[in-house]
């Protein structure tokens, strides 16, 4: 992986990019800045204070829950015909968020972006959190939550098992798996970081706590030399992994028989949906911690102008989905489905797609011009307007296509009710509250991997030097 | 896990199932005992009046405050009690109380197993014939008496709806004086002097008031009273009356007569604004069953022309539909009359369309002398009906498709004017003791007459209420004694034909009720006389010849008595032609009365059925709107959910606007019924009550009412999202196949284009024929007359719940098989279907698929199963269905704590508890059962017995229109085998390849050629 | 430096081993708990108003099962024995036995004697008796040794997996009707230390799986795929 | 502390520091050449080719990833197969019982979940991990392994190690410090 593709010392002329870690750092100034902010930097009150209005939000979403337990799935603005409301939309947009993390530790590892390794560590975290208020939709959507182990298979008095044939229980084995496998991955990656804050910590309590993480790593290099055989063999198996998921999650409503769901473009274009809102929020995330915690150096503007690019080219793909739904709409001359076109074009929700086709597919279009791209206060507001519209997208998908399907007379609206902003807005609460821990407890950035990226890091064939 | 625990005792509990052992013993142990030991041991434990007042102690007074203050303790005692009691009723073999159970009836009773007795329903004087399903002694089902002409097996919604007034909880538990808790002795004491002091001035202060009566035991007994006093005075009032009818009958003949019609004989029918195919129409269910007998386009059609004021379902299903205001109507018919060669007096001008109509109709009829009707409706003026008989005389229809018999009616006397005289009476303070034996005449009484102030005043010295809810007209008398629901007491009763059923109990009064009989009792001073002694007195009077003994009990047996159907009577129309009333203000704004659909004059208010089910049209529940017409919403600038106030000399009420397709121009309809004040906890307060504007000059419509828009917006609860096939975005959808006559004899196939051919799917299909059974069904759209039957039967029989008007405004009714209404073309005057859809079953099951836990699976017999204790509610199977006949129970919406409605229910069928989707299932609980009598059968005799057409499901057996048929696929000669072959058979949203098992008979019309639609909307349009 | 003692990796690498072991354990437990009487009441001798022995009525007085269970042959629901039932004897014999009381007061008063339930299946099952006994399921099939019980238990767990059994195949279990009320019927056996004949219509089986496939045949039981399909229990 | 210190057992080896990894991956290179064969190099982050210097040259996680790859798809497909064959099949939607376009899935996800999680378990198993006590960190210096600093290992266990003599050899190849490794 990376080491395996030294990047020359010096510059070459005609490459003019911003590198991927500033200049003036060492191995030690690398160890130090990223561990200083678990070790030694103390906890600021804007710190706690940030770290109280989440923990609020996640409360929110606990009493929102307990309600919901309460009363039941009635709380909601759910109904016949609109069956699947917020659950599943958040359901969805949670999980392409938790889509970033894996795709960029996986897919750019094994296409070797150096530029990653500076991301890849709080992008990975980010994946966990997401898919934990991903994975929490599913569950609470039923209407008798307590029965949900019903979905996964083990032997019963019943002698009943899951139904394979529904994508559901797809979803089940693609979610849990999504999670384990990031989690691991995720830990994989922190082992010999670990190891560098147990060594760096003083105090013997948090030395001991890293002490037992980092599970006596030390370096050695038969250790790097599976370490790395495993993180590639890792990186191979996430990523069709991570493509899978959305796919999974895709034929929800790609296999049920409802217009507007019942499309064989869905998986593709689920896919890059949720590649292009996960950077959305890695962005969204980066820009306020680097600025935060000064790690401009190592989360360099190049990396951002990356992130936006690849959010340009994934906006594109999923405006050309849009485009393929609306044209097939047309083309087919199904009725259903000319019909969807038109109820989304001047139904009632209508204001609710032209703002999707807005803060999706043309306001990203600034990407084109490099200030956009580069301007961190632009990045940001555009990376939030795309994670707003990323929502709309799941929100048309599915209230849009159930509200009027194929008998008049059991058309119907959907209105959210508070119980449903509160679910919503308390997984936001419940992420953020993660992150603010992640940020404090563990080293933010890969320092091993960052390490790779300075120039002494790089040797020689041995025999020349030999000789 | 606490939940779980609860959900394996709790919630999946069948409450009727739970009961079944104790019962049984209950049962079992009244079964053998002997007589008097036995009786004193029911005295102790609930007879005795002690029992019942210690018992009541615990209900405050007043209705508004004991719905929160509920007691559940003492509520279980009297169903303790009443359960016994009960049990005394079905199986004590006591001599003087036999009852004897229908058909499948064993000589002593097999625990688990249903029995069936036969009894009637009586609205407005009116029996409907019924069988009654009795699970150990707990009425749960009321189902049409398949042998009694009136019924021929099928109900109406009010007959369904019934046995859930029996549960009410609302109901009066006791007796009450000003309020307070008094026993039934106490309150026959206490009016013992009064009765006494009336005996001695021969009854002059005795006032007797009742709805229509047509029990002959209680004519018979208060006309005795009336003999002994002849001071004494019986008035009748109801408000839907037919006071119209009736004078209308005098003036052509001199005297009140029934007119009977025979549907099945006539080709051509013509209605004047009558509702003939909807429930609240005398005889209304056979009407039904006639006219869909002549609706199948293979065989002699029929053709109905509609001229009606509110649109109505008979509107919807004739072939040809006139909208004209209710006042202009009788124009109409003096043209129509004309036309037939009836000399009327006046010749009025009508429009070019009215015209057109009017003559193509005349000639319609006049083709078809002797084999015509022409029906007008309750609410047109007298002089109308008096037209009507003199036209069906000229057009040789009486005695063919027409008949003439005694009035039904005990008591025909004219509602308003015997009410009128009452008023005056005690205003006059000649009343002393007032006698109100049912109805609700301080909610429903004319305007003017201001009953209520009436009733205050002190005029009368003794007010005595018999009604079974403490409602507004209780609160007004001094007594309210609860009365008997009709499955608690006997009683006896007129069909529309005249012939008399016996009123059976099948249970004991739940709450010691008393009938009207009971009372006069009391009056006559004759106590202790029960009212099976009453009634099997007066019968044994009428009975001449033969064993008294075994006619009682075939009377009983069959449900009606033998040969007391009314002979056809020879009136002679007199010549006069009656004298047109004054034609309306065409400028002025008419306001008309109706009947709501659903809870009639507004006694229903109280039963969640019949609030929560979808009115014909409009698919409204729990509301009466204001109704108005296309063109005057929106000349007068009106849209839904705007409130206005609909004023009338000066009196005015506000409701919700509600835009009927069809509706005429200029006018607003009112339904009556709604804004009670004391009905209960379903019934109060829903809706906007309109009897303030109704008064006795006007009881049906009104010209010159003023809408005013008050600027605010109520939501109205419609089943229905959308109500046109043709949607928004132009195209239209082939839900309903339809095309008329000519049409089809040229393609008989026309409905068959969206088929998809077998093979046209990735998979083997599964094969169904080596089955023993394929459950299957058809529903016939042109025999549909859009009753709602179906969905209250289906209600009843499974245990549905009823979810209130918040959860139906969501759209979380849960009804499994509703009636779709679709409109197409103009507006103003659209032609109309309705569309049963349960279930459609589907072979190729798109619920089943995605289901994780395999809650929705298929049975062998291509039942689409759903099995609710493994339903973890994701509610995708209900995403993944396109005809959206999945329903959710998104709360608890069971009622797990009444303990009434733990008796009314279905034990065969699981309830439902919160967090699980429900869905037609065919009534699966019948089929088993009757598989396993086959079975069972098959073992027994060795032979192979198997289940036939005799299996019905609910909608099926109470559908008055034999639109509904269900068999086995599997059995060549099965009823839905030959309607599936017919060519008309169509399969909805095929093109989805689901391969339902419901299919559909495609709706043909039969317009007249000299009345083509096309050309009557091109003038409509000009 | 050094931060862990020299014992650690043992301790680390033993700790990993018992979180292995636990979590199969708790696993096995689970499967076992679902299957206890605390679960599935299965062998529970409720407490009874009167201590009614079926072993000494069946076996003691060779009472047949129908005498008090009237309905099992023709319902769903095979029916409790009123008062009566034990009064037509007991008026006569035992007439002032204290454990009776509740009886003669139960025939006095009219109120029913309240029997705690023994076997019961989930409100969402729906058993039926007379199918079952007119197909050749013995009472003892699922009622157990009723003729050996002092006091009634249940001897089954009844739970969908014990239905299944039978459902999924019938012909280990089928006897011929007029054996199906006999407590003390064997299944045909033919064994070096067990022979046992059971004759149907004249034929002599001396294997189940032959006897009962046969009388699937002649009571025209449903084929699995029929009887396994939901809707048979529940609706 | 000095590795004298224990007496029953001897020290655990030698130990020198390198102050860049192009040091120590020629240190490693002539330890080996030198015919030192258990000896063992430590860095703060992946050295290419020291594992090949130290005479390392393949490891077994690929294989352990592989074999338990193909038991997670088996057993997921297996599985389904049991549920909807074998054990009770049901008609879901006129569906075969086996239809395996719709098994899929959970065999892909299964696959991934066993050879992902083996690959990590893998990796720290054969790298004898969790090991929090071991010899090397008694060398107070080596706490900077895992930051700035890099290692050679001579173990006592090496045939050709002497005490004096591989402290010699160790000296040659400059670094910035020797250390006893005591045990």
């Amino acid at each position: 992986m990376a080491t395996q593709t030294p990047i020359p010392v010096e510059v070459p002329k005609e490459d003019q990019r911003v590198p991927v870690i500033e200049p003036g750092h060492s191995f030690a100034t690398i160890g130090e800045k990223v561990s200083n902010i678990v070790l030694r930097r103390p906890v600021s009150l804007g710190w706690v204070f940030g770290f109280l209005v989440m923990f609020s939000g996640m409360n929110m979403l606990l009493f929102a829950l307990g309600y919901l337990f309460m009363k039941g799935t009635g709380i909601w603005g759910i109904t016949i015909p609109i069956g699947w409301g917020f659950a599943i939309i958040n359901f969805v947009w949670w999980i392409g968020i938790g889509h970033a993390g894996t795709l960029i530790s996986a897919i750019l590892a094994l296409l070797r972006q150096s530029w990653r390794n500076s991301i890849n560590r709080f992008a990975e975290a980010m994946t966990l959190f997401a898919v934990a208020c991903a994975g929490v939709f599913p569950l609470v959507h039923t209407g008798r939550p307590w029965l949900a182990y019903w979905m996964f298979p083990y032997p019963n008095s019943m002698n009943y098992w899951p139904q394979f044939r529904s994508p559901l229980i797809w979803d089940v084995f693609a979610v849990s798996t999504y999670g384990t496998i990031s989690l691991v991955f995720w830990f994989v990656g922190l082992i010999p970081d670990l190891a560098t804050l147990r060594d760096r910590a003083e105090n013997p309590i948090i030395q001991k706590v890293f002490g037992l993480l980092a599970m006596g790593w030390r370096g050695s290099a038969r250790h790097w030399h599976r370490y790395e055989t495993a993180y590639l063999l890792l990186a191979g198996l996430a990523t069709p992994l991570v493509l899978s998921v959305h796919t999974v999650v895709s034929f929800d409503f790609a296999v049920s028989i409802v217009p507007g769901w019942h499309t064989t473009i869905f998986p593709p274009y689920f896919v890059a949906g949720a590649i292009y809102s996960g950077f959305a929020m890695v962005v969204c995330l980066a820009i306020p911690i680097r600025a935060v915690y000064g790690m401009e150096d190592f989360i360099t503007a190049r990396h951002l102008e990356n992130s936006a690019k690849v959010m340009l080219a994934t906006g594109l793909i999923v405006g050309y989905g849009y485009f393929i739904e609306a044209f097939m709409g047309w083309y087919s001359g199904n009725t259903f489905d000319s019909f969807l076109l038109w109820n989304r074009l001047h139904g009632p929700y209508a204001p609710w797609y032209m703002s999707l086709l807005i803060s999706n597919i043309f306001i990203p279009q600034l990407f084109w011009l490099k200030y956009f791209r580069t301007s961190t206060f632009w990045l940001w507001i555009l990376s939030l307007v795309i994670l707003v519209g990323m929502w709309l997208e799941r929100f048309i998908i599915i209230v849009v296509s159930l509200h009027r399907d194929f008998l008049n007379s059991s058309w119907g609206m959907y209105y959210p009710t508070k119980w449903d902003w509160m679910t919503y807005i308390g997984t936001i609460g419940m992420f953020l509250t993660f992150m603010w821990l992640f940020v404090r407890v563990l080293p933010m950035v890969s320092i091993a991997e960052l390490r790779t990226l300075l120039p002494e890091a790089h040797v020689h064939e041995a025999e020349e030097v030999h000789k | 896990m606490d939940e779980n625990s609860k959900l394996k005792g709790g919630p999946d509990v069948c409450p009727g199932k739970r009961g079944q052992l104790d019962l049984a013993t209950v049962k079992a142990e009244i079964e053998e005992t002997s007589g008097p030991e036995y009786w004193r041991s029911l005295e102790e434990l609930a007879g005795s009046d002690e029992f019942r007042e210690m018992m009541h102690r615990e209900f405050p007074k007043g209705a508004s405050e004991w719905l929160e203050s509920f007691s559940r303790r003492g509520f279980l005692k009297t169903m303790g009690a009443s359960l016994a009691l009960a049990g005394l009723t079905g199986c004590t073999k006591l001599p003087d109380t036999v009852i004897v159970p229908y058909v499948k009836q064993p000589e002593n009773l097999i625990p688990g197993k249903p029995m069936y007795y036969a009894t009637a329903y009586t609205l407005g004087g009116y029996a409907s014939p019924i069988i009654v399903e009795s699970n150990m002694f707990r009425p749960t089902k009321v189902e049409g008496n398949p042998d009694h002409p009136a019924s021929l097996g099928g109900t109406d919604v009010y007959a369904q709806a019934s046995l859930l007034d029996l549960y009410d909880p609302d109901r009066a538990q006791t007796v009450t004086y000003m309020g307070d808790v008094r026993s039934w002795t106490a309150f026959t004491e206490a009016v013992r002097g009064p009765i006494s002091v009336q005996k001695g001035i021969a009854g002059a202060g005795v006032r007797i008031l009742t709805q229509s009566v047509s029990s002959p035991t209680l004519a018979g007994q208060i006309r005795d009273y009336l003999k002994a006093n002849p001071q004494a005075k019986w008035h009748v009032y109801e408000p839907i009356n037919r006071d119209n009818v009736n004078e209308g009958a005098k003036m052509a003949f001199g005297e009140v007569v029934e007119t009977r019609y025979d549907l099945s004989k006539a080709d051509v029918i013509v209605s004047l604004d009558a509702d003939f195919l909807y429930a609240g129409f005398p005889g209304n269910t056979r009407y039904i069953r006639d006219f869909a007998s002549r609706r199948n386009p293979d065989a002699e059609m029929n053709r109905l022309y509609v001229v009606e004021s509110t649109p109505s379902s008979t509107g919807m299903k004739a072939d040809h539909r006139l909208p004209v205001r209710a006042a202009n109507i009788e124009n109409l018919a003096h043209v129509l009359a004309a036309g037939c060669g009836v000399a009327s007096s006046a010749t009025p001008s009508l429009s070019d369309q009215e015209t057109y109509y009017v003559m193509a109709a005349s000639k319609d009829l006049q083709d078809h002398g002797g084999s015509s009707v022409v029906i007008v409706g309750d609410h047109q003026p007298p002089a109308l009906h008096a037209l009507a008989h003199q036209i069906n005389a000229k057009l040789g229809n009486i005695g063919k498709t027409v008949f003439y018999t005694e009035p039904v009616d005990a008591n025909p006397a004219n509602r308003n004017q015997s009410l009128h005289e009452l008023v005056e009476d005690i205003r006059g303070g000649k009343v002393d003791l007032l006698l109100i034996l049912g109805g609700n005449p301080v909610y429903d009484a004319p305007a003017e007459l201001e009953f209520a102030s009436a009733l205050k005043s002190n005029a009368v010295a003794l007010k005595v209420y018999l009604g079974t809810h403490n409602n507004e007209t209780a609160v007004l008398c001094q007594w309210h004694v609860p009365e008997a629901h009709y499955l608690e007491a006997w009683s006896d009763a007129r069909a529309y034909d005249g012939s008399a059923s016996i009123v059976q109990p099948l249970i004991d009064p739940l709450y010691g009720g008393k009938s009207a009989h009971e009372i006069i009792t009391i009056l006559a001073g004759q106590p202790g006389l029960t009212g099976h002694d009453l009634v099997q007195q007066y019968w044994q009077k009428q009975h001449t010849g033969g064993d008294f003994e075994t006619f009682w009990r075939k009377s009983l047996h069959d449900g009606w008595i033998a040969g007391t159907t009314y002979a056809p009577k020879n009136v002679s129309a007199k010549g006069i032609s009656p004298q047109r009333s004054q034609p309306a203000d065409a400028n002025a704004i008419e306001l008309n009365f109706r009947r709501d659909p659903s809870i009639y004059d507004g006694r229903f208010a109280n039963n969640g059925w019949l609030q929560e089910l979808p009115k014909p049209l409009t698919k409204l529940t729990w509301d009466n709107p204001v109704m108005i017409g296309p063109a005057m919403a929106s000349r007068l600038k009106l849209s839904f959910k705007d409130v206005v106030e609909v004023e009338l000399n000066g009196k005015k009420v506000k409701g919700p606007i509600w835009i009927q397709a069809g509706h005429p121009d200029n006018m607003v309809t009112l339904f009556l019924g709604y804004g009670r004040t004391r009905a209960g906890r379903a019934g109060t307060g829903t809706g906007h009550d309109a009897y303030p504007l109704r008064t006795s000059q006007a009881p049906w419509f009104a010209s010159g009412a003023k809408l005013t828009p008050t600027g605010e917006i109520y939501n109205l609860a419609s089943t229905q999202g959308y109500q046109t096939m043709e949607t928004p975005d132009g195209s239209d959808r082939p839900l309903v196949m339809e095309t008329d006559l000519e049409e089809y004899k040229k393609e008989p196939a026309f409905a068959k284009e969206g088929e998809v051919p077998k093979e046209l799917t990735l998979y083997p299909a599964v094969d169904y024929s080596k089955e023993m059974y394929a459950w299957g069904m058809a529903i016939d759209l042109n025999a549909c007359v859009g009753c709602n039957n179906c969905i209250v039967a289906c209600q009843s029989e499974n245990n549905i719940a009823v979810v209130g008007y918040e959860q139906t405004l969501k759209g979380r009714h849960m009804h499994w098989i509703r009636v779709d209404a679709y409109y197409q073309g103009d507006r103003n005057n659209p032609k109309g279907y309705f569309q049963p859809v349960p279930c459609m079953q589907c072979e190729n099951a798109p619920c089943e698929l995605v289901c994780p836990v395999g809650a929705t699976v298929h049975s062998s017999e291509g039942l689409n199963d759903m099995v609710y204790n493994r339903c973890i509610g994701t509610r995708y199977c209900s995403n993944n269905c396109p005809y959206k006949v999945r329903r959710f129970n998104f709360l608890l919406f069971q009622d797990w704590e009444t303990p009434q409605y733990k008796m009314m229910r279905n034990p065969d069928v699981t309830i439902r508890s919160r967090g699980v989707m429900e869905k037609c299932t065919y009534c699966v609980q019948r089929i088993n059962e009757h598989k396993i009598d086959a079975e069972t059968a098959s073992v027994r005799e060795g032979k192979d017995v198997r289940v036939g057409d005799e299996l019905k499901t609910a909608c099926q057996q109470s559908c008055p229109a034999n639109a509904i048929v269900f068999g086995n696929l599997n059995d060549a000669n099965s009823a839905v085998n030959k309607w599936k072959a017919q060519s008309r058979n169509y399969s909805l949203l095929a093109e989805l390849n689901t391969r339902p098992r419901t299919t559909y008979l495609a709706e043909v019309r039969n317009p007249n050629p000299e009345l083509k639609p096309e050309s009557q909307h091109e003038r409509s349009a000009g | 430096m050094q931060i862990f003692p020299r014992s650690s990796n043992n301790i680390a690498r033993a700790s990993l081993v018992i979180v292995a072991v636990v979590v199969a354990a708790l696993g096995w437990v689970l499967w076992e708990l679902e299957r206890t009487p605390y679960v599935t009441n299965a062998g529970v001798r409720k407490p009874q108003p009167v201590p009614f022995s079926h072993q000494h009525h069946v076996t003691g007085l060779g009472i047949d099962c129908r005498y008090c269970h009237t309905s099992v042959e023709v319902s769903s629901f095979a029916g409790i024995p009123p008062t009566k039932t034990c009064m037509n004897c007991h008026s006569q014999i035992w007439t002032n036995a204290a454990y009776l009381e509740p009886v003669r007061e139960s025939f006095r008063s009219g109120k029913s004697i309240e029997w705690s339930r023994v076997n019961q299946v989930p409100n969402f099952v729906y058993f039926n008796h007379s199918i079952h006994i007119n197909k050749g399921v013995g009472c003892n099939t699922c009622h157990g040794p009723v003729d050996k019980m002092p006091l009634m238990y249940q001897q089954e767990s009844l739970q969908m997996e014990f239905c299944l059994n039978c459902h999924r195949a019938p012909e280990k279990y089928l006897r011929p009707r007029e054996q199906v009320f006999n407590m003390r019927y064997e299944q045909p056996a033919n064994n070096p230390l067990h022979r046992n004949l059971v004759s149907v219509n004249g034929h002599d089986y001396d294997d189940q799986i032959e006897l009962g496939n046969a009388l699937k045949d002649l009571y025209k039981v449903r084929s699995v795929k029929d009887i396994t399909s939901c809707n048979t229990c529940h609706r | 502390m000095s590795g004298t210190t224990a007496l029953e057992n001897p020290v655990y080896g030698l130990m020198a520091e390198f102050d860049s990894p192009q040091e120590l991956l020629d240190a490693a290179h002539k330890t080996h050449s030198a015919g030192y064969k258990d000896i063992d190099a430590f860095s703060p982050f992946p050295v290419e080719g020291l594992a090949d210097a130290i005479g390392f040259h393949k490891n077994a996680v690929a294989l352990v990833v592989l074999i338990c790859g193909i038991i997670g798809g088996l057993s997921g497909f297996l599985l389904q197969v049991y549920v909807a064959v074998i054990t009770y099949p049901v008609n879901v939607g006129g569906r075969p019982n086996f239809s395996w376009p719709s098994f899929i899935i959970v065999t892909f996800e299964l696959t991934i979940l066993f050879g992902g999680i083996s690959a990590a378990v893998g990796m720290l198993a054969l790298n004898g991990l969790p090991m929090p006590y071991h010899p090397v960190f008694n060398v107070p210096a080596f706490s900077k392994a895992s930051d700035n600093k890099f290692f050679l290992l001579v173990s006592s266990a090496d045939p050709k190690f002497d005490a004096a003599r591989t402290r010699e050899f160790l000296k040659g190849l400059a670094p910035r410090a020797i250390s006893e490794v005591p045990s």
